[in-house]
């Protein structure tokens, strides 16, 4: 009865009913990446405990600690809400939502892997666009405004720095970042994600192993995790743009950066890694590309936090140098390499 | 390149060494010289004190205990041990003349209050003496005491005899060194 | 060779009537009396003549008996001889004024500074006579001088006056104490610090200029101290220094405990070199008493200074990873994780981890126990292998090259103008090694050499402090190898410590450079006078010079790779 | 006040409403309140276990090295104790934390800095005591320059002597303040 309720008013209201079933989509994906992000923040702890020989949390839900996001999350959220005097009000108080919202911008047009429903695929995104590489792309920076948000208004000199070095060195690598997407596009002919995961017949890491390494590196960099995380250096500037960000704020902006982390290492897995393409399971054919799909993402995750463990801070001096004099020439030649080789598979 | 830093952490997390110390299930092994919270014998103790003039950060102080030998320690005053000061530094116990007191390897002492952090002579102290002990001692004290009394009582009895012949000695020959050497011996 | 002897009659025919008085003591030790008004004449002479290029520090003493002032000063040789002249000045205690030799030596200001806020001697010529460890409300109560009424304080807290300023905050004023005030060593106005504002309106040039604080509290501080770095974008133009937020009188205290009584607050000068602060310490009061640790002692104290300064090296180095990189920088836990081991062959003897008060006045509290041998071999076999890992990776990662190389480069001359000892100094190509220099213990019958470097930028530093850890597992061995049985204490050693009258200088090798103590007896179970002299202060001290015209990031990787320790320097 | 003054229910339904209660208190509370009473109410009832027990298993403390136990609070946060195993780890911002480690000598000097960075700390929020210097002064007990009764300026939660403590020491201290804040016998009342 509610069903057929339902087909009449979107019969009625087709726009309306696109409206309402959008926001409720957007709530389940809000809330479905903010878990994620939470586990990838506990997958860190984890990973990273395994990998200087420590355990991580394992005291809070049982012996792996599962439950401990949960009472981090309880603490920040119940934390008293703290804004400086100095501080540009509006503008601060809007920088973790801006961030938050940036995550959902990008979440709402990248595919999450797909189902197989009568052998035909249907991959599993809210908005298909056309244009979806590049827009995701675009969107994943806007994370840089929201950083510089945060520390202009804090009023506070460390803050200040962390934003300053956060916009040089988005400038400086989203250019490589966009010329690496725009080579993938020309080898897959589209700029919609879900078609450039279709024509990943081979993986372009594989076609394109300059364009996969330069952009993992400004995959990074736009990230900002070791060993580009200068914005938030705390040797140097404390915590960068978020020192004075404190309780729920604080807890937006920190678990946003995990939700760049896990819509980043998509990204990568849509891009370059083949997405959920591969061999279909035989019993569970239903979501073999789910599993494919969620295993390539947590291999992406797991290396970004052993690189993460592993390296040291550059300077920020050498990571725009980096960007700009050795990134952009490659990527540059990546670009060509993409165009011969696009051209010749065309 | 920055490879084998990532050859280093991923060898050391196959290699699954164990080195963290499971602390509040596991007690890692001490040396036998450490530095802990002092052990009192209270058996041996003697109450002179030594322990409470060494220490440089005053933090110990004799203290009234009852349940120790009140024939080796007349005042039964014990030292107290305020480890809201005491660095560990372990002069105490080097100072000590009968060694009694010691350093143990119990380190767990935090407290919530600054004054669960003094330790009086109960919190430190082994070998206390029960009830009952403590009576025979006091009987035997009050014996020892007794006994000195009489001792004492005899001794100055022997000695007034000794006078009393010295001065009869005196009487009869060669006075004055006789009576100056009695003199000295009661005086 | 140069003597003591050579010094003293070229000084005697050089400035005939200048030297009040003057003896040789043990160990190439010089001590004259100088007459106050030819001290500069004398130093210069002693500076271009001599070789004397190492101005160690200076040492104020408070004769309250005979009315007088006595300033110390302690100067050395970089290697040219052996010879330490510790000279002598004398100045009545109404209006006590010294000639200040900053002018010679450029990093005797801070040695004359704090000899100036603690007794109040004046020191003509000094550039910038401002206090240096205490807080504003104690200038002018000289707390050093022996009628100072303040200590012992024990109402500090309970005195406190709370006041909500302006803005909100609750702040705290401790006013003298009622003895302070009775006595009338209160307060007087003296020059100040320029404080944040003004020091803000004073160097503010242009509109992307600001100044930045590190510290007190911040990643980079060892322990609270104040960097404030004048920063234009992301360079440095200028650095100012603010120590003293944890000058806890050390010296002064041990004053009022007996010579026992200071072993184990000599360890809280510098926690990570505990033991050879120990062993400076019980060494000058050795050469006061007269008396020398037997042999095994003596293997003892050097096995485990050694072993104290692999663990101090490593936790240096992995401190200065957490400063380049990040607190989940690996490699920085792995060192951890490798101390560890060697803490625990230190523990099992000492019986502590970091405060060791284990020397003691000839001799050491606890004999090795069984099995020491075996497992501190594995353990030196363990560090030889990481370390030799942790090159290979710092030779191999060209993020950290691109960071330490050419950062933060110290000049051979420029290190010995700044006065800088120990690996730092070393890293610019100048093998001085108290070890070698002026050999205590038994080091000169051991095998070793003196690492040095030729570059004397932050990456040499700490690979000089890479390959000391092999050249303490090289001694230890050796140290091993050679230990006899006997007794641990030497027998002559009185039950009161009450040395003679007298003075002594006793000079070691701390993990971290030239650390000296200086001690004066009168004769009664206390000290009248002991000086620390620690590298830390001197490192310090050259900082601000040093980062001009870095970046930030440059900032914790040249103060990091000096391996600092603040308690060390406002003991 | 009453729900009908806001909804318009029949005064019975007011009546019958105005009788429930929520953990002793009545509804009508829960329904119209301050934010004063919103945390009394919270007080009382078991959503303050749940929040407790959130906190007391998320304690971050201030990176403030100050003196030799600075050194021992190193070694806790690193593999050999690894306090993250407890959920606790090391923030450089004082915004950030829960828990203040006065790890060394409060000086004169450094009393305003230290008492300033506790002012920045947000609430709720608890200070420890490690090591004699911070608990008494310890060695330094006597001197002109140190502050030897730091329970005067802070509500110190739990007092861990040592000097240093062994890291063991820190965790010990750690559980203890997760015992008071699960029984809330912490001095500040959380």
């Amino acid at each position: 009865m509610v069903l057929s309720a339902i087909t009449e008013f979107a019969a009625q209201e087709p726009k309306l009913y696109a409206f309402i079933i959008g926001l409720i989509g957007a709530a389940i994906l809000a809330s479905v990446i903010n878990v994620a992000a939470m586990a990838v923040v506990w997958l860190e702890r984890k990973v990273m405990g395994d990998l200087q020989s420590r355990y991580g949390p394992n005291r809070v839900g049982g012996r792996w600690g599962i439950l401990q996001l949960g009472a981090d999350a309880i603490k920040l959220f119940t934390k008293e809400d703290v804004i400086p005097r100095g501080a540009d009000k509006p503008v601060y108080v809007w920088a973790p939502i801006v961030a938050s919202a940036t995550t959902m911008l990008v979440a709402g047009a990248m595919p999450f892997g797909a189902v197989i429903i009568d052998g035909k695929e249907i991959p599993l995104v809210v908005a298909n666009m056309d244009i979806s590489a590049l827009y995701v792309e675009a969107a994943l920076s806007l994370m840089a405004i929201s950083a510089f948000m945060a520390g202009w208004s804090s009023n506070n000199k460390y803050s200040m720095l962390g934003a300053f070095r956060g916009i040089a060195r988005m400038i400086a690598y989203e250019v490589p970042m966009g010329v690496c997407v725009i080579s993938v596009a020309i080898m897959a002919h589209s700029l919609n994600l879900v078609e450039i995961v279709q024509a990943q017949n081979i993986w372009f890491a594989v076609a394109q192993p300059l364009g996969f390494v330069i952009f993992a590196i400004a995959l990074i960099t736009d990230l900002g995790r070791m060993p580009f995380d200068q914005t938030e250096a705390e040797e140097e500037i404390i915590a960068g743009y978020n020192t004075e960000y404190s309780g729920i704020r604080f807890g937006l902006l920190y678990f946003q950066e995990y939700n760049v982390m896990l819509l980043g290492s998509i990204l990568l897995v849509l891009l370059y890694l083949g997405g959920w393409n591969g061999p279909v399971i035989p019993v569970i054919s239903f979501i073999s590309p789910m599993i494919w799909f969620f295993m390539k993402v947590l291999i992406v995750l797991v290396a970004l936090i052993w690189v993460r463990v592993s390296l040291l801070r550059f300077r920020i001096d050498q990571v725009t140098d980096l960007g700009w004099k050795i990134l952009l020439p490659l990527s540059m030649v990546n670009l060509a390499w993409a165009v011969v080789v696009g051209l010749y598979f065309a | 390149m920055v490879l084998k830093n990532l050859k280093m952490t991923l060898k050391r997390s196959m290699s699954g060494v164990e080195v963290t110390r499971l602390y509040p299930e596991k007690i890692m092994d001490l040396p036998d010289a450490e530095r802990g919270v002092h052990v009192l014998d209270i058996r041996k103790c003697i109450g002179c004190g030594a322990c409470a003039r060494i220490c440089p950060n005053d933090c110990i102080e004799l203290v009234p205990y009852k349940r120790g030998n009140p024939l080796k320690n007349k005042k039964l005053r014990y030292p107290q041990i305020d480890y809201g000061r005491c660095m560990f530094c372990g002069l105490c116990v080097d100072d000590c003349p009968t060694d009694c007191l010691t350093m143990s390897k119990k380190f767990e002492i935090a407290g919530w209050n600054r004054d669960d952090i003094v330790y009086s002579p109960e919190d430190i102290a082994v070998g206390m003496y029960t009830d009952q002990e403590l009576a025979e001692l006091a009987e035997e004290a009050k014996k020892a005491e007794e006994e000195k009394k009489r001792k004492a009582a005899e001794a100055a009895k022997a000695k007034k005899a000794k006078a009393a012949k010295a001065a009869e000695e005196g009487e009869k020959g060669s006075g004055e060194k006789a009576a100056k050497k009695s003199e000295g011996e009661t005086g | 060779m140069t003597t003591a002897n050579d010094v003293l009659n070229a000084l005697q025919s050089a400035f005939p009537g200048a030297i009040e008085e003057a003896k040789v003591g043990p160990e190439r030790q010089l001590w004259a009396t100088i007459k106050p008004d030819r001290i500069v004449d004398v130093c210069k002479y002693l500076r271009d003549n001599h070789n004397f290029d190492h101005y160690s520090g200076a040492a104020g003493v408070d004769r309250i008996d005979e009315g007088l002032f006595e300033v110390t000063e302690m100067l050395a040789s970089h290697g040219a001889h052996q010879v330490v002249a510790l000279l002598k000045v004398k100045t009545k205690r109404d209006s006590p004024s010294v000639k200040s030799l900053t002018g010679l030596y450029w990093n005797a200001n801070w040695y004359e500074r704090e000899i100036w806020e603690m007794l109040g001697i004046n020191f003509e010529g000094h550039p910038e006579l401002y206090p240096l460890l205490l807080s504003d409300e104690l200038m002018g109560v000289w707390p050093w001088r022996k009628d100072y009424k303040g200590y012992p304080d024990y109402t500090t807290a309970e005195r406190a006056i709370e006041k909500v300023n302006a803005e909100g905050y609750t702040e705290y004023s401790i006013p003298p104490t009622p003895a302070e005030i009775e006595a009338g060593t209160v307060p007087v106005e003296r020059p100040k610090y320029p404080t944040f504002r003004e020091r803000e309106e004073m160097e503010i040039k242009g509109e992307s200029e600001m100044i930045l604080h590190m510290g007190p509290q911040h990643a980079v501080v060892p322990g609270p101290f104040l960097l404030d770095i004048l920063v234009d974008g992301e360079r440095v133009k200028k650095a100012f220094l603010d120590v003293g937020y944890i000058h806890k009188g050390i010296e002064k205290i041990m004053e009022n405990r007996t010579y026992v009584q200071g072993i184990p607050i000599t360890d809280r000068l510098c926690y990570i070199a505990a033991l050879t602060n120990n062993e400076a310490y019980c060494g000058a009061v050795e050469r006061l008493l007269g008396i020398e640790a037997p042999e095994r002692a003596q293997y003892i104290r050097m096995i485990l200074e050694e072993l104290s300064r692999i663990q101090s090296h490593l936790l240096g180095t992995a401190e200065f990873l957490t400063l380049i990189g990040s607190a989940v920088f690996s490699p920085f836990l792995y060192m951890i994780i490798d101390r560890e081991d060697v803490l625990t062959c230190i523990e099992s003897v000492t019986g502590a981890r970091i405060n060791h008060s284990f020397v003691r006045f000839g001799g050491v509290r606890n004999d090795l126990p069984d099995g020491f041998k075996d497992m501190t071999l594995d353990v030196l076999k363990m560090v030889r292998q990481k370390t030799e890992e942790y090159k290979e990776l710092f030779l191999s990662d060209s993020i950290y090259r691109k960071r330490m190389e050419g950062v933060g480069v110290l000049s051979p001359s420029e290190a010995r103008r700044l006065g800088v000892s120990g690996p730092p100094l070393r890293a610019s190509d100048t093998p001085y090694d108290m070890r070698r220099e002026d050999p205590y213990l038994l080091y000169k019958d051991m095998d070793f050499d003196v690492i040095t470097r030729k570059e004397g930028d932050s990456n040499a530093r700490v690979e000089v402090r890479l390959d000391e850890i092999f050249e303490s597992c090289y001694i230890i061995e050796q140290c091993l190898d050679q230990i006899s049985s006997g007794p641990i204490m030497a027998e002559s050693v009185p039950k009161r410590i009450k040395p003679d009258p007298g003075e002594a200088y006793y000079r070691v090798e701390d993990h971290r450079g030239e650390m000296g103590f200086f001690v004066v007896s009168d004769g009664s179970d206390k000290p009248v006078k002991v000086k620390a002299r620690g590298p830390v202060y001197a490192y310090f001290q050259a900082l601000p010079p040093l980062l001009e015209g870095v970046y930030i990031a440059d900032v914790v990787a040249i103060a990091g790779s000096m391996d600092a320790c603040t308690s060390e320097v406002d003991r | 006040m009453g729900i009908s003054d806001v909804i318009p229910l029949p005064v019975a339904v007011d009546k019958e409403l105005e009788k429930w209660t929520i953990w002793g208190r009545p509804l009508t509370d829960v329904w119209f309140t301050t934010t004063e009473k919103i945390h009394e109410i919270i007080d009382m009832g078991p959503i303050k276990n749940v929040l407790n027990w959130g906190r007391k298993n998320s304690l971050w403390f201030l990176m403030q090295p100050m003196g030799c136990c600075g050194v021992e609070m190193l070694v806790f946060g690193c593999p050999p104790y690894d306090c993250d195993r407890f959920g606790i780890f090391p923030r450089a911002t004082p915004r950030q934390v829960d828990v203040m480690i006065i790890s060394g000598y409060i000086t004169r000097k450094y009393l305003p800095a230290i008492k300033n960075l506790w002012e920045q700390i947000p609430e709720p929020k608890w200070v420890m005591a490690i090591g004699e210097c911070a608990i008494s002064g310890g060695p330094f007990y006597d001197s002109y320059n140190i502050i030897n009764n730091t329970g005067r300026f802070f509500p110190i939660d739990v007092y861990v002597p040592g000097c240093p403590p062994r890291p063991e020491k820190f965790i010990e201290g750690f559980r203890e303040l997760q015992e008071k804040i699960k029984q809330r016998e912490d001095k500040r009342g959380y």
